[in-house]
């Protein structure tokens, strides 16, 4: 067991050093070895976790972490930001995917509506709008490459640390065991109805948060609107109604 | 299935979105990609948040989801304004130009790796402007376009 | 191996029913334009190398086979990932939709390894259904941006913004046209929203004609049918996205095109006109159907579905195209008040029925379709009133002089 | 049906104060130039209203009931402020209360002071006599003030003026006296700096203001003073609590403390006389006010807010009454202070001038009078009080005429010979300068002689009042001579005007002179009226606090077997007065001349105002300035210095943590993440325990 730490340091390492080289550093090239270094250490990530014992499982879940992942990393690290905002949507669409192999339907389908289809989408928008040549010079320029890819690796390394050593500590009897059967999951949180038990939820227990969000959008609507509304403001006091 | 294997496995691809979230958003200038990691960590905590809830057999992991994304699309709209309003006053998405908030005597930061006058990949032919500058419609001006 | 081939079976009879559907509508469509028109359609085309001409019915093998045969033609200045990608994305969407939609109900067919008979929806059970149909069509528009923006042309480049603009307008009437339904069925599986009218004889279009009319506008604007086809428009945009397409990714586009008409037909009859309900029919408990009704269900579904098609083919040749303010206008001026009126409507109908205990709506129906047709009445006509579509041509009092050259000092830095 | 006596206490006040606000809030944009006519109508009505309140006392007076002491009333408004068991030990003197225990203790009792208002005779009388000069100055105001840019400003001014002067006089306890005692002040420094443009009227302004400062500091211990002596600081018995002024305490005067404190009190009531009425050794303002618009000069200082003084001096009779050293005090004062104004007015050749120090002159007999202590003193001194109102505004308004003829100037030595050009200023300004000449039978001659007379009395008890008699008829001889001296060179001698006038210099417009008019009336007659019919010493003595001494003191009749020989020789003195003004300043200037170069010492200190100003300099100027200019420089040096030195602290260390603000967000994020790694590191490796 003694090897888990030199494993994830050094899988944080490797990632650390992937990243940075695939990030957009002007001129500078690596970027496929950069891909490479990732990819090894994703998978001694990989290595050092459990499987779920059933090789159908294990490789939906693989390939949705793996989309998830490496689109993740994608968006990060390409220059253009047009292709940011694609990868991004690829790595919602293989969150989403965990979300449903989780049992988390609407969470699935809710990410997909809200965040492709909403906050994505709007964002292309403005994107188009503000830089329709794609990308600018600023796009192939970095602020601290290497300094925030090892701050980045190292959070993961720490957090991968830390479950990793809870859940496979060197104590077998120690280690944390879910409570519930198949059976109560099944009643419970993986139940036919979902929408119905999701609703029952939402609006029984966490009514009173579901009026503070409610009141959250509000204010953002209209606090947008007054932000936006200052651009059009000319200085001169003419103003053109566009009514 | 092996219920704190699969609780494991997702904390760790819930780690690895946030960090590289949080790389993005260390490193990219670009105003909306930034916003894109920010959202990537936010993407993170919520699979580590479903993840939790199914290890517990509890809804509130996914009630928190929900309000997560009632947030992102608050955030998204107000982020989107102001990045719209940066972009208004400056004409760049660059979030270098916004460094005039630091301490007076503090250098600037400047790039290094490009020189300023960076020209994109393709330059496609313009042709070049003739014939008579077209004067701005009256009507269109002074009258309403629509309703 | 059963669970695993009967899906597959499903998913190949239903791609193969939809593009063949695809290529026949837009014969169908060119006819009804020629009636439209005064003028003869297309009607020469039949049996290759004979002079069998059947009514022109051999236009869209013709017209597939051009299509796969014309080059393959990419322009230098486009952005190629993204271009191929586009076309790809969007028909991939429209085609994942159908997954939750039923196409009559189930097939009395008791195959070893199934539980029950067959049901007629390629993933049977996705308790999110109407969700999944709205989150994939809005991952359709993806493909319109991405190929407005990846083709590098002004042209594709509005086109692909207006879309954007207009089918995230657009997506918030057709949520609460959805939603009304949705609460007085009480769920979101497109099948019990089907049985449920059919159990009370009582069609949704009944109850609710407001959110009828909020979905069905708000239907044709995210399928970007005529009234609403501004991403495209060819008088003003040459062909919006698709303009720097050609060839097969053309024919991609198109197909989906068409397929969001499908999927707006299917939805509009399955949420609002009964799905395969019709009066006199018998409506026996899933497993205990015959084979002669199951059938009926199918062609009942199909013929709503087809008049559905033929309505919004008639409305194309015959409505004028909105400008894209007047479209912007509608959607957040309009829709979405009379939506949130009906939404607003039915929850007080359906908690009414609730404190009354009023289970069956059949018995008791003069009271929610009243209160449906009384309110979209008034709605209509405040909304008339408040919001009039005609254009105003006053001169700007606020404008009288052209507005003085201000450079901006910011931006020219 | 007439109103009653508590909505006419309420609606004579209230009318300026209406006025007040509706001049102050539409005067500048829709008044303007009639902004006098709310002012006006308002005194027009609070002077009805007086009128119809001293009728009503009056025949409530008469018809006492047999238990009280004289005749009062009291309108409670609201309560203003109330701080339960404020004094934990009550004061010796307060051993009676008006109901419960008639000589015990209470354990504690309340500070609570009500807004409460009174009538009695004093008060009616004041108040009769302060609207119905403020109505002919503000009607002699709207053709003087007319044109000029404050208009608005000004009336709205004599409206507040009105309102504070009403309250004052009404008012029924000390802290509200105190309050518009404050608020008249106000009044007076804002209409002495109308002109603020001008750096005199500035500076006359803020001296009148520091100068009644000092003397409002001794009202003010005053009631400090009195609280911890009486307990209470109501005139009225209220509350189960007997006031200062109040029934039961008058009716028992055992219950008023002697000795030290009692002529504390009253030598601090007496500073804050001296500072409101331009009493030695604070009259030093008075002068200086002439910088104001001679309206205010006329209202104010003359005829009603310098009178407050004796108001009160009167008012609170009955606690000088303890101490006889207050008493010579207040006589003392008096008499030194009339015998300054006098001897400075002889030279003076600023017009307003002289009348303002014979202004202080005359302030100088009340004060006299009152400090006689005998029913008739404080009668009489009220009584010239209300006569001297009538003439000294009539004389200040008839200046006023001239100057507004004269295009401003007051200068005597520059004009003369007016009487042809100005007749109704001319003879109006006679029936004045008669009345306060003491010339029988102005009124000047009636009040003046009652005070006379009433020292002459009390010398026969106490022989160094003798002293005083005397020195108050060479006063009154001084009076006579400088009244006539401005009087004669003002409107006699050849005709000159001076350029600033203009080739047009004429008399005054109507609205001037009616107001002139009707009160060179009055000074004809409501001396000789109220002398024959004995009515206002009569009705004053009413009042509770008088009426106190008719029933205890020894004397109850009204002193007038001497008056007759004192009204003699003052009548002589006075027509000698006016003999020498009029030998001097009618003929040729050479006997002036000779005059002066004879008497040239007594000349220059007359002239030089007996050097006041200037010994204040250098007794209290000069010292508390260098005082100032050393705390300046140590509060700028030492303080700000060591505070300065504690400020440059914190700058320091900022520096060393200012490299951290670089202005790039993603540093700042960076940041915030590191402390978090280390954070979770630090929690991993912790050794447990």
């Amino acid at each position: 067991m003694n090897d888990v730490p030199i494993v994830i340091g050094s899988a944080t390492l490797l990632l650390a050093a992937g990243m940075w080289l695939m990030l957009p550093r002007g001129a500078a090239a690596g970027r496929s070895f950069g891909t490479l270094l990732v990819a090894i250490s994703l998978g001694l990530f990989a290595s050092q976790v459990p499987r779920l014992g059933n090789w159908v499982n294990d490789s939906v879940f693989l390939i949705l972490a793996a989309v998830a992942v490496l689109s993740a990393v994608a968006t990060v690290t390409f220059r253009n930001p047009v292709y940011s905002a694609i990868w991004f949507g690829l790595s919602l669409l293989g969150t989403a995917g965990l979300f449903l192999f989780q049992g988390a339907q609407f969470l699935g389908v809710a990410t997909i509506v809200v965040y492709a289809g909403a906050i994505l989408v709007t964002f292309l928008f403005v994107l188009m709008l503000a830089q329709p040549e794609g990308q600018a010079f600023y796009d192939r320029l970095s602020w601290g490459a290497r300094l925030s890819a090892l701050t980045g690796a190292l959070v993961v390394g720490v957090l991968t640390l830390t479950v990793v050593s809870v859940f496979q500590g060197p104590a077998v009897e120690d280690r944390p065991q879910s409570p519930f059967s198949k059976v109560a999951l099944d009643d419970g949180i993986l139940a036919d109805q979902h929408m119905a038990n999701l609703g029952a939820q939402l609006f029984s227990k966490n009514l009173v948060a579901v009026e503070v969000a409610g009141t959250l959008l509000l204010v953002a609507l209209v606090g947008t609107v007054a932000i936006v509304a200052q651009i059009h403001k000319p200085a001169g006091g003419r103003e053109r109604s566009h009514g | 299935m092996d219920e704190s294997a699969l609780l494991e496995n997702y904390l760790i691809v819930g780690a690895l979105l946030f960090g590289t979230g949080l790389v993005g958003f260390f490193s990219r200038r670009n105003m909306i990609v930034m916003f894109l990691s920010a959202e990537m960590m936010l993407q993170g905590v919520s699979v580590n948040l479903v993840a939790w809830g199914r290890y517990h057999n509890d809804w509130g992991g996914q009630m928190l989801v929900i309000f997560i994304l009632t947030v992102a699309a608050c955030e998204a709209a107000i982020a989107l304004a102001v990045v719209l309003t940066l972009f208004h006053k400056s004409g760049s998405l660059d979030i270098a130009i916004w460094q005039r908030m630091r301490e007076e005597n503090q250098p600037a930061y400047v790039d290094r790796d490009v020189s300023p006058d960076y020209q994109p990949d393709h330059q496609w032919p313009k042709l070049t402007p003739s014939g008579i500058e077209p004067k701005p419609d009256l009507e269109e001006i002074t009258h309403r376009a629509h309703v | 191996m059963a669970p695993l081939i009967v899906p597959l079976v499903k998913i190949g009879l239903l791609v193969f029913a939809l593009l063949t559907a695809a290529a026949y509508l837009v014969l169908l469509e060119r006819w009804i334009a020629a009636w439209v028109q005064d003028r003869k359609g297309p009607n020469r085309v039949g049996i290759p190398l004979t002079s069998i001409k059947l009514f022109g019915l051999g236009q869209p093998l013709a017209d597939g086979l051009k299509f796969i045969f014309k080059e393959e033609y990419t322009p230098a200045h486009v952005d190629k990932a993204l271009y191929t990608l586009a076309p790809i994305t969007i028909l991939a969407a429209a085609l994942a939709i159908f997954a939750v939609i039923p196409i009559g109900s189930v097939l009395p067919l008791d195959l070893p390894g199934t539980d029950g008979p067959i049901k007629l929806v390629v993933a049977p059970g996705v308790d999110v259904g109407m969700i999944y149909v709205f989150a994939l069509s809005s991952i359709a528009v993806y493909g319109v941006i991405l190929g407005g923006w990846a083709s590098n042309n002004k042209y594709s480049f509005l086109g692909g913004l207006r879309s954007s603009a207009q089918l995230i307008a657009y997506e918030i009437p057709l949520g609460l046209g959805i939603l009304g339904v949705v609460i007085s069925t009480g769920s979101l599986r497109l099948e019990n929203i089907i049985f449920e009218q059919a159990q009370s004889g009582v069609w949704n279009s009944f109850t609710q004609p407001l959110g009828l009319v909020v979905f069905v506008v708000a239907s044709f604007a995210e399928a970007a049918r005529l009234p609403f086809d501004l991403p495209e428009c060819e008088q003003e945009l040459i062909g919006g996205y698709h303009t720097e397409y050609s060839g097969m990714r053309l024919l991609l586009f198109l197909i989906a095109e068409f397929l969001h008409m499908v999927v707006a037909a299917f939805l509009i009859v399955i949420l609002f006109f009964g799905g395969w309900h019709f009066w006199g029919m018998p409506v026996p408990a899933d497993d205990i159907i015959s084979w002669s009704v199951a059938g009926l269900r199918i062609l009942v579904l199909i013929a709503k579905v087809l008049a559905v098609i033929l309505f919004f083919m008639l409305i194309r040749w015959s409505w004028p195209r909105f400008r894209f303010d007047q479209l912007m206008n509608l959607a957040w001026k309009v829709m979405l008040p009379l939506g949130l009126v009906n939404l607003m409507a039915v929850a007080a109908v359906v908690e009414y029925q609730h404190a009354r205990e009023i289970e069956d709506l059949s018995t008791n129906a003069w009271l929610p379709v009243g209160i449906g047709w009384g309110v979209a009445i008034v709605a209509w006509i405040v909304a008339a009133l408040f919001a009039p579509l005609h254009t105003d041509n006053r001169p700007r009092l606020d404008v009288l002089q052209p507005p003085a050259f201000e450079p901006n000092s910011l931006r020219s830095k | 049906m007439t109103p009653g006596i508590p909505t006419l206490l309420i609606l004579i006040p209230a009318l300026p104060l209406t006025a007040t606000i509706v001049t102050a809030v539409f005067g500048r944009s829709a008044l303007k130039q009639n902004s006098h006519r709310p002012v006006v109508l308002a005194l027009l009505g609070s002077f009805v209203a007086s009128l119809m309140m001293l009728a009503q006392v009056r025949q409530e007076s008469e018809a006492k009931p047999s238990q009280m002491v004289g005749w009062e009333t009291s309108v409670d408004l609201w309560n203003w402020a109330e701080v339960p068991n404020a004094l934990n030990t009550p004061p010796a003197a307060h051993s009676a209360s008006v109901q419960g225990i008639e000589h015990g203790l209470p354990a504690a009792l309340p500070f609570r002071i009500d807004l409460t208002l009174r009538a009695d005779a004093l008060t009616s009388i004041m108040l009769a006599m302060v609207t119905f000069i403020s109505l002919l100055v503000a009607i002699y105001a709207s053709g003087y003030m007319h044109g000029d840019r404050g208009y608005w400003r000004f009336f709205s001014y004599i409206g507040l003026f009105v309102f504070s002067m009403t309250m004052l006089v009404s008012a029924s306890n000390f802290v509200l006296l105190y309050v518009f005692w404050e608020a008249v002040g106000l009044c007076s420094y804002l209409l002495i700096g109308f002109w603020y443009e001008k750096p005199e009227a500035a500076a006359a302004g803020k001296k009148a203001f520091l100068v009644n400062r000092i003397g409002d500091f001794g009202f003010a211990l005053a009631l400090f003073l009195m609280w911890t002596t009486y307990g209470t600081l109501n005139f009225h018995d209220a509350h189960g609590i007997a006031g200062i002024l109040g029934q039961t305490r008058l009716a028992d005067p055992e219950l008023y403390v002697g000795g030290g404190v009692a002529t504390a009190i009253c030598l601090l009531l007496m500073l804050g006389a001296c500072g409101k009425s331009a009493q030695f050794p604070l009259h030093i303002w008075l002068p200086d006010a002439m910088e104001g618009p001679t309206p205010v000069s006329a209202l104010i200082h003359a005829a009603t807010m310098v009178t407050a003084g004796v108001y009160m001096v009167t008012r609170c009779t009955p606690l000088f009454m303890v101490s006889p050293d207050a008493q010579h005090v207040v006589a003392l004062v008096g008499f030194v202070t009339a015998a300054i104004g006098g001897v400075i007015a002889m030279t003076q050749t600023d017009l307003k001038r002289v009348l303002a120090y014979s202004t202080i002159s005359q302030l100088g007999y009340m004060f006299l009078g009152l400090g006689v202590a005998t029913l008739g003193g404080i009668t009489s001194g009220m009584f010239h009080l209300f006569t001297h109102a009538f003439f000294k505004a009539l004389l200040f308004l008839g200046a006023g005429s001239v100057m507004h003829a004269m295009g401003g100037v007051v200068d005597m030595r520059r004009f003369g010979g007016l009487r042809r050009l100005m007749p109704t200023t001319h003879w109006t300004f006679l029936f004045g300068c008669l009345a306060l000449a003491g010339v029988i039978p102005f009124a000047g001659f009636w009040s003046k002689d009652a005070i006379i007379a009433a020292v002459q009395e009390r010398a026969h008890d106490e022989p160094e009042f003798l002293y005083l008699y005397w020195g108050a008829l060479v006063v009154a001889f001084l009076t006579s001579v400088y009244t006539f001296r401005a009087f004669f060179m003002t409107f006699y001698g050849s005709e000159r005007v001076p350029y600033e006038a203009g080739p047009n210099a004429h008399e005054s417009p109507t609205s001037m002179t009616v107001p002139l008019t009707i009160l060179a009336a009055c000074a004809l007659v409501v001396g000789a009226y109220f002398e024959r019919t004995e009515g206002f010493a009569e009705f004053i003595k009413l009042t509770p606090s008088l009426a106190y001494e008719v029933v205890n003191s020894k004397n109850v009749e009204i002193v007038s077997q001497s008056h007759t020989l004192v009204g003699a020789i003052s009548t002589l003195v006075a027509l000698t007065g006016m003999g020498l003004a009029a030998f001097l300043y009618l003929g040729d200037e050479s006997q002036v001349a000779l005059l002066t170069r004879l008497l040239m010492p007594l000349y220059l200190l007359s002239h030089g105002k007996l050097f006041f100003d200037q010994i204040y300099n250098v007794l209290f100027v000069w010292p508390l300035w260098t005082l100032a200019q050393a705390s300046y420089w140590i509060d700028r040096v030492l303080i700000d210095g060591l505070v300065d030195l504690v400020g440059r602290i914190p700058p320091k260390l900022a520096a060393l943590l200012r490299p951290l603000q670089t202005g790039m967000v993603q540093f700042y994020a960076l940041a915030m993440v590191w402390g978090v790694v280390i954070l979770i590191f630090t929690l991993l490796t912790w050794p447990t325990h």
